[in-house]
Parts: structure tokens; C-alpha cells; sequence
């Protein structure tokens, strides 16, 4: 019996991430994860900042996305204080939270098949389409990552028509990759081997573990907030919920890369669909320039958008002064790991990293 | 059933097929994608926001900030300071004495642009900011951060021309204003 | 797709009349903690509702008591939310730090403040019934000190196991890093590290009048 | 103790082909002006263990920046282009990093051991050069066992690997030992068993002599163009990819469990050693892969040594290309793969051999063809976790 | 070639006296991953000696089984037996009567061969190529009964260690 540290400091364990794991030879007899590395109370720094100032800290907890924060937070402070968004900014909140959705989708592709072993060349393709969208979120946000894009009942900057054209090339252009992707990918013997039937996770297990996103459905169960709350104005949009048979990790993997696709196709719709008119709504404007003034009724409101991730919720109570009395970040990276040691028992340790990466944790999520 | 070993090898033949493009494609077409950074650059985008910068108009002297504090309160983490010059007589002269920003701690929210209701600072396109120390060296002073107008112009051409446009007319608006009830200063209250 | 509350109620009513509950904003406060589990396990199974998913627990802190507030969906049936709370007494927690008055500008807590009929206890755990609350109640202990009881692993889940206190409670006061303590100086010396004598006298003052080193908030904010 | 002096000392011919040895000749000659005869022979083996040991490291350095550029260039970028023009001096620029890198020795570490596994890897890795013959002539020794040498010395390459692992003290080298253990005696056997049909069909142990069996026309009778040969080749030279630690059998320095396996804590210029050896391993592998199935230095129209120096490059480079492309095998799947898919593969060759030995003809490769074919077939079907599940995915709305 | 000669005629004596020393070490010293160590030089050591005596068949077969598959497989058992990430491991000499007993039981024995055989050994009899061919020819000729037999009890070894090695975790494959 050996006892291992895995983490903080290691190749991959997606940041600080820590578990310490019992190893009978290769095999895993037993497996604990430790959090807080990276913890630096999200929620009270939030609690004394005004609403609009957390915007730029939500950036920060799935930094691979931080689009999807920026919506959910968004979404959840609009519940609370009642706020309308415009037709147009709906419509470019979709796009964008898409476009992060395949950001995220590759990138933790790329990432699981450097577990894997690979030497960088399936990252490094994933990360050649990631740079063009970022360079899309340079132009329309202002920054590539940390996007603070989006404020209340509306989005800050407007898509130009340049910015929509570069959209539209890369849809087009994004199915070759995908192919290209995934004739180096999905029927690899070897690739196949280490991913079939490893780490599976069964619907009920899932259900009850609070699992959400890719990985739920993996597991075949039909559980996409996009379809089941209907937020923002994806009822307008036709898409598909790709379902995996067995919950392994494979599943997991060619989920996302189904996901993808469906995104694209939301992509193209809301391309098409998009109307001229207001970015964010007037009666918003002072919010976004007196932060301090903007004070939301007394109450709480529970939001939750689909983040790549899974069910990214926030919890905000207001006492109607300025800052939120609670908030709470219901993070989709932490609750995806509670399952992580089932998962993982009796399988190697090679496993544990593959696992561990198809579950894709990104450490700002999970410590906040 | 497909042939055992089939997927490896195309696998090796979407490799190689990038190994050949990458000698005569263009970036885009699978070519190289690297940018030879310090003698290639990618044009930032307008939009681009790193850290924040004063604007003057004309001279240095003629600084847009009044030290109204605003962005002082509203930076998330804190990294402004703000004091306000005072005249022979004591009184403040709607100028900054001190106008520190703390690099190190900065985190390119542009919330301090947001808030602005002069129009006087914006976010820099300038991201080659290295210091050797940490604590002094990343600390910018109000002459490190004062920069021109027309810097702003040629940096991000669209929102410059918009601002000196709402100025030029708040400007005329006063003047106007300052014709029949002459010499009541109006302060600059450029806020949308 | 929500859920009326009224419903819930209805039928909470109907079918565990001991339970004493009443809606609060959308939701509904359990008054005693302990009969959690049993209107958990009710949503969860009775095929009315199926709230089979628990997506969210949380603590929050209302000064005089604090609330464990719980989220539940249904996945098979696609509906939700339905907010269940339950409220303790501070009182049963070690609270290391004294209390000197909020720090917040709060004024108006929501919620009547009838401390009298809210149960001094701990919170039964969830997490038999739904395993997703087993790294989110050890948060909710982590940051608020809520005890859950029954928990499979009560351990902290962010701060370190010597950490004292729960940062997220609006009492919490943070600790003054810059200024060591003699417990701090201790644990230094036996390491082998050197301390200047001025932080040792100033450790010596500071236990000798009572007090922890605790951070003031900055009057003026940091820059260079 | 008799040692020949080289027949070529007297009688110098000028030929591009003969250029290596015809220098070394014209060495020895000069040299012979004023040497005693003993002498000579002494300087005779200095001189190509010197050029040996230079070889060595300038191939394991310019390996390492043949690899990065591949693989730079199969991942659409450039690779190293700063040090030098096309980044040809970056392998110095490396070195003088390994060089001036402090040396870090654990605090609980086998200090002797520690010091002693990474000198211990090389010695093996640059004995196999001696048996490799790099052209016409060129090999530095001309045994008559040279494959069973070359067999033996490449087996030593695990005892430094494990020296260093269990010095380290550290869990991650001890399970990267272990691994490097399993997986190298596993792939010893099949590819022990790989060379044997090409010892049946030249008669022979000595490299020298299995590259001149593969004359022919235009000299390209090479042992790869049959059936058999074919097959022991990638039989070969997939386990030579396994002796050497490479993608995708780079279990025991597997970078995303173990860090960097037996030599995470080695650093500076021990790091280097290894780093070297396993370069020089898979360069003498590559060597002796063309050697056995490519008509080593045989070919038309060029001179022998560049001949075996190119079909040497191709082979490092589809090592190189595997690199780029294949994710890493689990410890078991490599383990199945060699005991149960690639050790029958070699047996039912060794039969094939003698099967072909006695019937050359077109009769034979069909025969070779069959049987192959319904081995492969009968091995792919009883290896059940090779082949890859077909999944449907469901799209619900 | 005298001066060459003699060079080898030393060399030999130092490989032998480096042997010696490495055997030693091998009884004596208190590690047994050093000891293990110390097994593989005094075999590669005894390669050397095979190859200065012209016998290289001899020394690559030395190489392979005794250094490349025995020691190896010691220091595998050793590493698996012991704390892995071990304290050293500690050797004990407790059952050193016995071990007198076995080694002069040994020494005897091979006195008894050395004095049998009759010396000097002419050059003409260390002929590798022929020893090698010889060898094959026994082995596959006469011998071919003992030989077959021998490699019947190793596989049953083998399956016995399976066997055994198995038995500890029958729930091995769910």
C-alpha cells in the first residue's frame, strides 16, 4: 500500500487541486480529494462590493469561461431586481455564452488528451480554434478571459457587424476542424482503450450526487438547463441534447465534442435571427455609472444558467442597501467532484488523471 | 467491422497532413499559427482594455480629472489613490495632486472607466509593463500616467472621436449658456 | 417550470401533519431543523413532485440566527425550485471571535426576529438522501459553522483544519497578518525561525491587554 | 588476446562511399610512420571509440531539436528558431542550461546510488554503437554474436533506471522504476523473438553479415520486402519504441501521472544523462531496426554510410511522429499488448520464417499472407480490449 | 605483441580482484538494494572475464540472463517485498551456520571438480566458435531430454508463482 499526494504541484491535476491517493500497486484502493488551495472567499469579497462590481469577480471563477459567469450572475441579479433586457442583447448574450461553451468544450478536450498522453498536438489544435475566439472576445469585450462583458438587464458593448461576419467565418470554418479533430481523436484504438469503460457513473448515482453538464448527461440523463429553465431566449433556438449510453469517460469526451456541434447550430440560428436595436436597457445605464446607487428590492432570487461546467447557480439575498447581504456561488466544478472516489476506485492511477480531467474542474470554480 | 489499427493510422494522417500544410499554408488555412511576438505583432482590438491611463488634452497641465474620487471608491480591488491639489487658499483645486494606481494590484475591470463622469481615464493598450520589484516598481505615478489626447485618438480612434464630439458640444452648450448669464462656471459635467 | 408553493404546502400538510412549517418569500422554513430529513425524503420520493436533485445548500447569516437554505429540482419531472430553510441559534458554535457589532451597514434584516421560537440545535444531514450535499454542507460548516449532524466526513472543506472561526459570518473579523502573535511566535521558534525582538514585545503587549492581532479596515484606500 | 589490423591500412581507395573508413586509414597510416605496430592498433580502436563517443551526444543533441522542430511543425508552429539560424545552436544553449542547473540531490536520497544511476545508463547506451554497423566497413567492432550484444547490453539499461528510481526516495520515480521494469522485460522477449527470423534466414549473429545478406539487385533484397520480414520489422520496432521509453509506451516518465517517472528528481546535468541515453537508445535502436529489415547500409547509387544515416532518419522520425500523434497506453493494455498480441504475433513469424525458408516462391506469400492474416484476425478477436466499442449517441430535444 | 599480452594478463587480474570485491560486498553489505547492486557488477564483472577469455557467446549470455533477468527480478522482488518507498532495507546474518555449512558443502564439491578436470586446458580446446556450436548441438542432440525436462519444471514454476501470487485477491477482475 502506498499513499500518494497528487497535487498541489502537479502536471495535472488542472491547477491546485490536491488528492491524496491509496494505491495497491497501480490500482486505487481509496482516494480523497482536498480543496482550498486556491480559496479566497469569493463570496465575502462579493458581499462587500456593490452588484456591479462582482460582474468582475464572477470573471474570475471559471476563468476558461468566464462569459457563462457573467450570464448566470447576470440572469440572477435581473430575477431580483426585476430588470428587462433587450431583444438585441439577449441575442448577443446567447452568442457569446456559446462561443465560451466552445472555448471551454476544447479546451477541456485538448486538456484530457494531454492526461491522456498525447504530447500537446490535439491541445495545441484545440488551441489554434480557441485563439480565434478569443481574438473575437478581445475585439467585442475588451479582454480575452477575464470579459466582464456582460451588466444588468443588458450587455456593455454592442457586435459590430465586422465582429458578426468574423462569427459567421468561423461557424462555417468550425465543422472541418471538428472533423479534422476528431479523425485524430475519436476512433483511435488507443485512445479507445483508455477511455471505454473507465470511470463510469450510472444516471442515479449522478442524479443524486447533484452531477450536472456534460458529465450527467454522459450518463444518459436528459438534464440541460438550457432546455429545462429556458433562460435568456434559448426557447427560440432549435438544438439537440447529445446523451451519452454508459457514463464513461469516452462518453463524457464525444459528448462534448456533440455539444460543440450543437452549439454551432445555435451559433447559426442566432446569427440569422439577430435584430437591430438597444444593447442594454435605459432605464439600466445608471447602474453600469453609479454602481453605489443601484439598490435591489429586499429579497432573494436563486439563478442558474448551463455553463460548460454544469449548473453554475447564484444565490443572492439583498437587504436592499447597496451590497448583497449573502451570495452564494453554487459551483458546478466543486459538486462534480463528489463522485470523483467512486469513480475512481479499482481503476488505475492513469485512470484517476483521465477521470479527474473528463470531469474538467477549473480551480477558481471549485476553491472560489 | 472497420480494420483494427485503422484509427491509429488516420490519426498519424492528420498529423502529418498538418506537418506538410504547416511548410505552405497560410495561418488560417493550417498553416503556422505563431506570432513571432517582439518582431511580430497582432494588432490589439480597439475594445483592448489593459490598465488605466489619465487623459490631457494640449499639455499635461490641462488634465481632464478632477479628483472627484469616483473611480477611487468604485475600483473593486482598491488600486487608485486619489488627492486633491489645494490652491494658495486652501480650497481644492478640481485637480489631482496625487493620482497613484497600483499595477500590481490592478485587474483590468474597467470599472473606473465605466464610472467616469469626466471622461478622463481610460484603459491602455500599453501591456509591456514589467517592473523588477514588485512593490515600488509596479506603482505608477500621475506623470507616468498622464498621456495625451491624441495617444488616446490613435489608440482607440471610434470612442476618442465620440468623447471629443460630447465634449466640443457640452463645451458649446456652455458656451452658449455663458453668453447672456456671463461668467457662471458650470464645472465639467461631461456625464451622459 | 415552478413549482407554487402553495401546493407543496397542501400536500405537506396533508401527508406529515407533525411537521410545522410556514412560507417564507417563495419558500419554506422548516421550524424545527430535525424534521429536514423527513420532508426531504418526502419531496424526494412522493411521485407528485420527484424533486430527485438537490442542486444548491447554502448558509447564510441574519445575525441573530443563521439559515441553511436548500434548492431542490426535479429532474425527471423538469421542474423546480422549491426552497426549503431551516434556522439555528448561533449560540451552539464556537464563535472564537467577539461579536462587536456588525460590519456591514445592514440594516433591515428580512424575516421576523422571533429568536424564541427558532430551536437552539444542529441541522440533521442531507447527505443520506442526497449525496450532492456532501461537499456543499461541509462548505456551509466551513464558512458559517453550521453543524450538520450525521455528516460522513464533518471536516472543513477550504480552510485548513486549525482555522479558527467561520470567515462568511458577518461577525468574523479578519486576522492581521502583519502582526505576529505569541501563539505564531511559538510556532515559528520551533521551527527555527528567528523573530525580531520588536514583533515579540508587540506580541507580548497584545496578549497582555487581551487582545488578537485583528485587521482594521484601512481608512484610506492602498496605493503605492 | 589477437586483434586483425584492418585490411584497408595499406591499400587506400578514394571513394565516396569509402570516405569514413578511408580517413581513418589515412590516419593510422600517418600515424604508422612513427608508431610501433601495438601502438597502432590501440589507436586504431581510440579512434573510433573517440569518434563514438563524440557521436553520442552530438546525435542524442541534434535529436532533440530534430524533435521539437517535427513536433513543432505537426502542431502548426515553428519549434525552437532563436538560437542560431533555424535554432541549430539550441542543443548548446540547452546544454549550457543542463550544465549550470543546480544539482539537487534529496535530503533522504542514496547519494551514491543517486550519483551513480545516470553515468551507469549511458555506458550501455553508447556500447550498442559499437556494434552498429553505420556503413559499409564502419563498424567499430565487427563481432561475430554482435545481435546477442547488442541483446545483452541493451537488457543492462534497466539496472540504472531502477538505481535511480529506488535512490530518489521519491513514490513517483519508485512507481516510474517499476513500470520501466514490467514494461522492459515484457518487450524484450517479442523483440528478442522479432530478430530471430532474421538470424534463420542469414545464418548469422553478426550485424556485419545480415546487412550483406540483403544484397541483391540494385541492393534491395532487403529483409522488410517479404512477408515475414515485414512483419518482425513492425514487431521491432514497436517494441524498440518501448525499449526506449517513447510515446506511446512512455509509461515510466508518463508526464501527466508520475511527473517525470524514475528521473523526477534528477536535475541538471544528471537529468541530461538520461535524457541523453534514452536519445541514444532510440537512435542505436533505430540503427538496428534498419540493420536487421532495411538492408542496413545497402542500397543503390549512394554511398553506403548515408544510405543507413537516411533510412535511420526516417525510422527516428516516425518515432518522432508517434510522439506527436498517440496518446500513452495504460500499464495493463501495454502489458496485454506485448504478451498477448505481440509475443503470438512473433511466434507464428518464426514459424512463417521456416515455412518461407524452404518454399521461396509465390506459393509462399500467399501461404505468408493467409497465415498472417488469420492470425492477425485471431489475435485482434481474442484481444477484446483492443478493439473499440461502437457507441450510438442519442440527440434529445 | 608481448606488451599487450601482459596488459591483458593484468587486466584480467584486476577484473577478478574486482569481482572478489563486489562479491564480498554482496554478503556483507547491509543493504540489500546495495547487495543486489553489487550481485549485477560481480556478474558483469564475470562477462568481462568471459570476453578476455574469448568466449563472447559466453559473456552475452552471462549478460542477458544472469544481469538483464535475475538481477532484475531480485531487485523487483526486493521492491516488492519490502516498504516500498522504503527505510533501507536491513539484512541479518542470523542463519550464517547453516550457510557455512552450505558453502562448504559447495567449496568441497567444486574442489572435487577442479581437481578432476585435466589441466592445462589446451588453447585449442577454447575455440568459441566451436564451444558455440557444440553447445547448440548438445543441447539440441543429447541433451535434448534433460533440456526439455528443465524447461518443463521452469513453466510449472511459473504457473505455481501465478497460482500462488493469485490466491491473495481472488476478487481481482469484477
Amino acid at each position: 500500500m502506498l499513499e500518494i499526494n497528487f497535487g498541489p504541484q502537479h502536471p495535472s491535476t488542472h491547477g491546485v487541486f490536491r488528492m491524496t491517493v491509496q494505491l495497491e500497486g497501480e490500482k486505487i484502493c481509496g482516494l480523497k480529494p482536498v480543496f482550498g488551495y486556491l480559496h479566497r472567499n469569493h463570496e465575502q469579497i462579493a458581499e462587500n462590493l456593490p452588484y456591479a462590481a462582482i460582474m468582475t469577480y464572477t470573471d474570475r471563477l471559471d476563468y476558461v469561461n468566464a462569459l457563462s459567469n457573467n450570464f448566470g450572475y447576470a440572469l440572477t441579479v435581473e430575477k431580483l431586481a426585476g430588470l428587462e433586457v433587450p431583444e438585441r442583447a439577449q441575442y448577443i448574450r446567447i452568442i457569446m455564452a456559446e462561443l465560451a461553451r466552445i472555448v471551454n468544450h476544447i479546451a477541456v478536450i485538448g486538456f484530457m488528451l494531454n492526461d491522456l498522453g498525447a504530447f500537446f498536438t490535439p491541445l495545441l489544435y484545440a488551441f489554434r480554434e480557441r485563439e480565434r475566439i478569443l481574438d473575437l472576445f478581445e475585439a467585442v469585450t475588451g479582454s480575452r478571459l477575464m470579459n466582464n462583458y456582460f451588466c444588468f438587464s443588458g450587455v456593455k458593448r454592442d457586435l459590430t457587424d465586422a465582429n458578426l461576419a468574423v462569427i459567421k467565418k468561423m461557424i462555417l470554418k468550425f465543422p472541418a476542424f471538428l472533423e479534422e479533430f476528431e479523425a485524430l481523436l475519436t476512433k483511435n484504438e488507443i485512445l479507445c482503450m483508455r477511455c471505454q469503460n473507465i470511470g463510469i457513473l450510472s444516471g442515479e448515482t449522478a442524479t443524486n450526487a447533484g452531477i450536472t453538464g456534460p458529465v450527467l448527461r454522459a450518463s444518459g440523463v436528459n438534464y440541460d438547463i438550457r432546455k429545462v429553465d429556458r433562460y435568456g431566449i434559448y426557447d427560440r433556438f432549435d438544438f439537440k441534447i447529445p446523451l451519452g449510453q454508459k457514463g464513461d469517460v469516452y462518453d463524457r469526451f464525444y459528448v462534448r465534442v456533440l455539444e460543440i456541434r450543437e452549439s454551432l447550430k445555435i451559433l447559426d440560428q442566432a446569427l440569422t435571427q439577430i435584430p437591430q436595436g438597444e444593447i442594454i436597457n435605459k432605464k439600466s445605464l445608471s447602474i453600469l455609472k453609479m454602481p453605489r446607487n443601484f439598490k435591489p428590492p429586499v429579497g432573494e432570487a436563486y439563478g442558474r444558467v448551463e455553463s460548460p461546467k454544469g449548473e453554475l447557480g447564484f444565490y443572492v439575498v439583498s437587504d436592499g442597501t447597496p451590497q448583497p447581504w449573502r451570495y452564494h456561488v453554487r459551483a458546478p466544478s466543486l459538486i462534480n467532484l463528489t463522485v470523483l472516489e467512486e469513480m475512481c476506485l479499482g481503476q488505475k492511477i492513469a485512470d484517476a488523471i483521465i477521470i479527474l480531467g473528463s470531469i474538467d474542474i477549473v480551480l477558481g470554480e471549485t476553491d472560489r | 467491422m472497420t480494420l483494427f489499427g485503422w484509427g491509429v493510422l488516420k490519426g498519424m494522417g492528420v498529423t502529418f497532413k498538418n506537418f506538410l500544410t504547416s511548410y505552405f499554408r497560410k495561418p488560417d488555412e493550417g498553416g503556422i499559427f505563431t506570432v513571432q511576438y517582439p518582431e511580430e505583432r497582432e494588432g490589439t482590438a480597439e475594445n483592448y482594455r489593459n490598465f488605466p491611463f489619465l487623459v490631457y488634452d494640449g499639455a499635461p497641465e490641462k488634465i481632464r480629472c478632477v479628483a472627484c474620487g469616483i473611480c477611487e471608491r468604485e475600483c473593486p480591488p482598491k488600486c487608485i489613490h486619489i488627492e486633491m491639489e489645494l490652491d494658495a487658499a486652501g480650497k481644492p483645486a478640481r485637480k489631482p495632486a496625487v493620482f497613484d494606481i497600483d499595477y500590481g494590484l490592478c485587474m483590468n475591470c474597467g470599472m473606473c472607466e465605466e464610472v467616469c463622469p469626466f471622461d478622463s481615464i481610460f484603459m491602455d493598450h500599453a501591456f509591456e509593463v514589467a517592473a523588477p520589484e514588485r512593490q515600488i516598481g509596479l506603482v505608477r505615478h500621475k506623470k507616468e500616467l498622464l498621456k495625451s489626447n491624441e495617444y488616446f485618438r490613435e489608440i482607440r480612434p471610434a470612442l476618442a472621436s465620440a468623447i471629443d464630439q460630447k465634449r466640443k458640444a457640452v463645451e458649446e452648450k456652455k458656451k452658449a449658456a455663458a453668453q447672456p448669464a456671463s461668467s457662471q462656471s458650470s464645472g465639467g459635467t461631461g456625464s451622459l | 417550470m415552478n413549482i407554487p408553493i402553495e401546493e407543496i404546502k397542501k400536500e405537506l400538510e396533508a401527508r406529515l401533519p407533525d411537521v410545522k412549517f410556514r412560507p417564507v418569500r417563495d419558500s419554506l422554513l422548516i421550524e424545527d431543523p430535525e424534521d429536514l430529513p423527513q420532508v426531504a425524503l418526502f419531496l424526494k420520493e412522493s411521485p407528485k413532485f420527484l424533486l430527485d436533485y438537490l442542486s444548491s445548500v447554502t448558509g447564510a447569516d441574519y445575525l441573530d440566527y443563521l439559515e441553511s437554505v436548500y434548492h431542490l429540482y426535479s429532474m425527471a419531472k423538469k421542474q423546480g425550485p422549491v426552497v426549503l430553510r431551516v434556522r439555528v441559534t448561533k449560540s451552539h458554535t464556537a464563535v472564537p471571535s467577539p461579536i462587536n457589532g456588525s460590519k456591514t451597514e445592514a440594516g433591515a434584516v428580512q424575516g421576523p426576529r422571533d429568536i424564541k421560537k427558532i430551536k437552539a440545535g444542529k441541522v440533521p444531514s442531507l447527505v443520506s438522501i442526497y449525496r450532492s450535499a456532501e461537499l456543499q454542507e461541509r462548505e456551509a460548516f466551513d464558512t458559517f459553522g453550521i453543524i450538520y449532524e450525521g455528516h460522513p466526513d464533518p471536516r472543513r472543506l477550504f480552510m485548513w483544519e486549525e482555522f479558527q472561526g467561520h470567515p462568511l459570518r458577518k461577525d468574523y473579523q479578519q486576522e492581521d497578518t502583519e502582526v505576529l502573535e505569541t501563539t505564531d511566535i511559538a510556532w515559528l521558534e520551533a521551527r527555527g525561525i528567528k523573530v525580531p525582538d520588536e514583533m515579540k514585545e508587540k506580541a507580548k503587549a497584545l496578549h497582555a491587554a487581551g487582545l488578537r492581532a485583528l485587521a482594521q479596515k484601512p481608512e484610506k484606500p492602498r496605493a503605492g | 588476446m589477437t586483434i586483425t589490423i584492418p585490411p584497408t591500412i595499406r591499400g587506400i581507395e578514394f571513394s565516396a562511399d569509402m570516405l569514413f573508413v578511408t580517413a581513418k586509414a589515412w590516419i593510422l597510416t600517418l600515424l604508422g610512420r612513427f608508431l610501433p605496430d601495438w601502438l597502432i592498433v590501440l589507436a586504431s580502436i581510440t579512434i573510433s571509440g573517440v569518434v563514438i563517443l563524440c557521436l553520442g551526444p552530438l546525435i542524442m543533441m541534434y535529436l532533440t531539436l530534430l524533435e521539437r522542430k517535427l513536433i513543432g511543425r505537426i502542431q502548426n508552429r515553428y519549434g525552437p528558431n532563436r538560437v542560431g539560424k533555424w535554432g541549430l545552436l539550441q542543443p548548446i544553449a540547452d546544454g549550457i542550461k543542463m550544465f549550470t542547473k543546480e544539482d539537487i540531490v534529496p535530503a533522504k536520497a542514496d547519494k551514491v546510488v543517486h550519483l551513480l544511476a545516470p553515468i551507469a545508463i549511458v555506458v550501455p547506451a553508447l556500447m550498442i554503437f559499437l556494434v552498429v554497423p553505420f556503413g559499409e566497413r564502419m563498424t567499430a567492432v565487427n563481432l561475430n554474436i554482435g545481435l546477442l550484444y547488442f541483446i545483452a547490453v541493451s537488457s543492462i539499461t534497466i539496472l540504472p533506471i531502477f538505481m535511480g528510481s529506488w535512490a530518489s526516495r521519491n513514490k513517483y520515480s519508485l512507481l516510474g522504476g517499476m513500470r520501466t521494469a514490467a514494461q522492459m522485460i515484457s518487450y524484450e522477449i517479442p523483440m528478442t523473438l522479432a530478430v530471430v527470423p532474421v538470424i534463420m534466414m542469414s545464418q548469422s549473429l553478426s550485424t556485419n553479415t545480415i546487412v550483406l545478406t540483403q544484397e541483391g539487385s540494385y541492393d534491395m533484397n532487403w529483409f522488410i520486402f517479404t512477408p515475414w520480414g515485414i512483419v518482425g520489422f513492425v514487431i521491432f520496432f514497436l517494441c524498440a519504441t518501448a525499449e526506449c521509453n517513447r510515446p506511446p509506451f512512455d509509461l515510466p516518465e508518463a508526464e501527466s501521472e508520475l511527473v517525470a517517472g524514475f528521473h523526477t528528481e534528477y536535475s541538471g546535468m544528471k537529468f541530461a544523462l538520461f535524457y541523453m541515453a534514452e536519445y541514444m537508445n532510440a537512435f542505436t535502436l533505430c540503427g538496428i531496426a534498419v540493420t536487421l529489415f532495411l538492408g542496413g547500409w545497402q542500397g543503390p547509387f549512394f554511398p553506403s554510410w548515408l544510405w543507413f544515416s537516411g533510412k535511420t532518419f526516417v525510422l527516428i522520425c516516425v518515432m518522432i511522429w508517434f510522439r506527436g500523434t498517440f496518446p500513452r497506453f495504460r500499464v495493463d493494455h501495454l502489458m496485454g499488448f506485448a504478451w498477448k498480441f505481440l509475443l503470438p504475433l512473433t511466434l507464428i513469424n518464426i514459424l512463417l520464417t521456416a515455412l518461407w525458408q524452404f518454399t521461396s516462391n509465390l506459393a509462399a506469400w500467399l501461404w505468408s499472407i493467409l497465415i498472417l492474416g488469420v492470425s492477425l484476425w485471431t489475435l485482434v478477436k481474442l484481444n477484446r480490449t483492443f478493439v473499440p466499442e461502437k457507441r450510438h449517441y442519442l440527440l434529445e430535444s | 605483441m608481448p606488451i599487450l599480452e601482459i596488459a591483458a594478463k593484468y587486466t584480467t587480474y584486476a577484473v577478478m580482484a574486482v569481482i572478489l570485491v563486489f562479491a564480498l560486498g554482496v554478503v556483507t553489505l547491509r543493504n540489500l538494494f546495495h547487495c543486489a547492486l553489487c550481485l549485477a557488477a560481480a556478474l558483469i564483472g564475470t562477462a568481462v572475464l568471459y570476453v578476455v577469455l574469448q568466449a563472447e557467446y559466453l559473456a552475452a549470455i552471462q549478460i542477458l540472463l544472469y544481469v538483464g533477468a535475475v538481477v532484475t527480478l531480485v531487485i523487483f522482488a526486493i521492491m516488492l517485498t519490502e516498504h516500498l518507498a522504503g527505510k533501507t532495507v536491513r539484512q541479518n546474518n542470523s542463519q550464517s551456520l547453516p550457510a557455512i555449512a552450505g558453502l562448504l558443502g559447495f567449496v568441497s564439491l567444486l574442489t572435487a571438480l577442479i581437481l578432476k578436470t585435466p589441466w592445462p586446458v589446451t588453447p585449442t580446446a577454447l575455440q568459441a566458435k566451436v564451444l558455440v556450436m557444440g553447445l547448440g548441438k548438445a543441447l539440441m542432440g543429447d541433451y535434448v531430454f534433460p533440456f526439455e525436462v528443465i524447461s518443463i519444471v521452469l513453466i510449472a514454476a511459473l504457473i505455481g508463482t501465478v497460482v500462488i501470487a493469485k490466491k491473495d485477491q481472488p476478487e481481482e477482475k469484477a
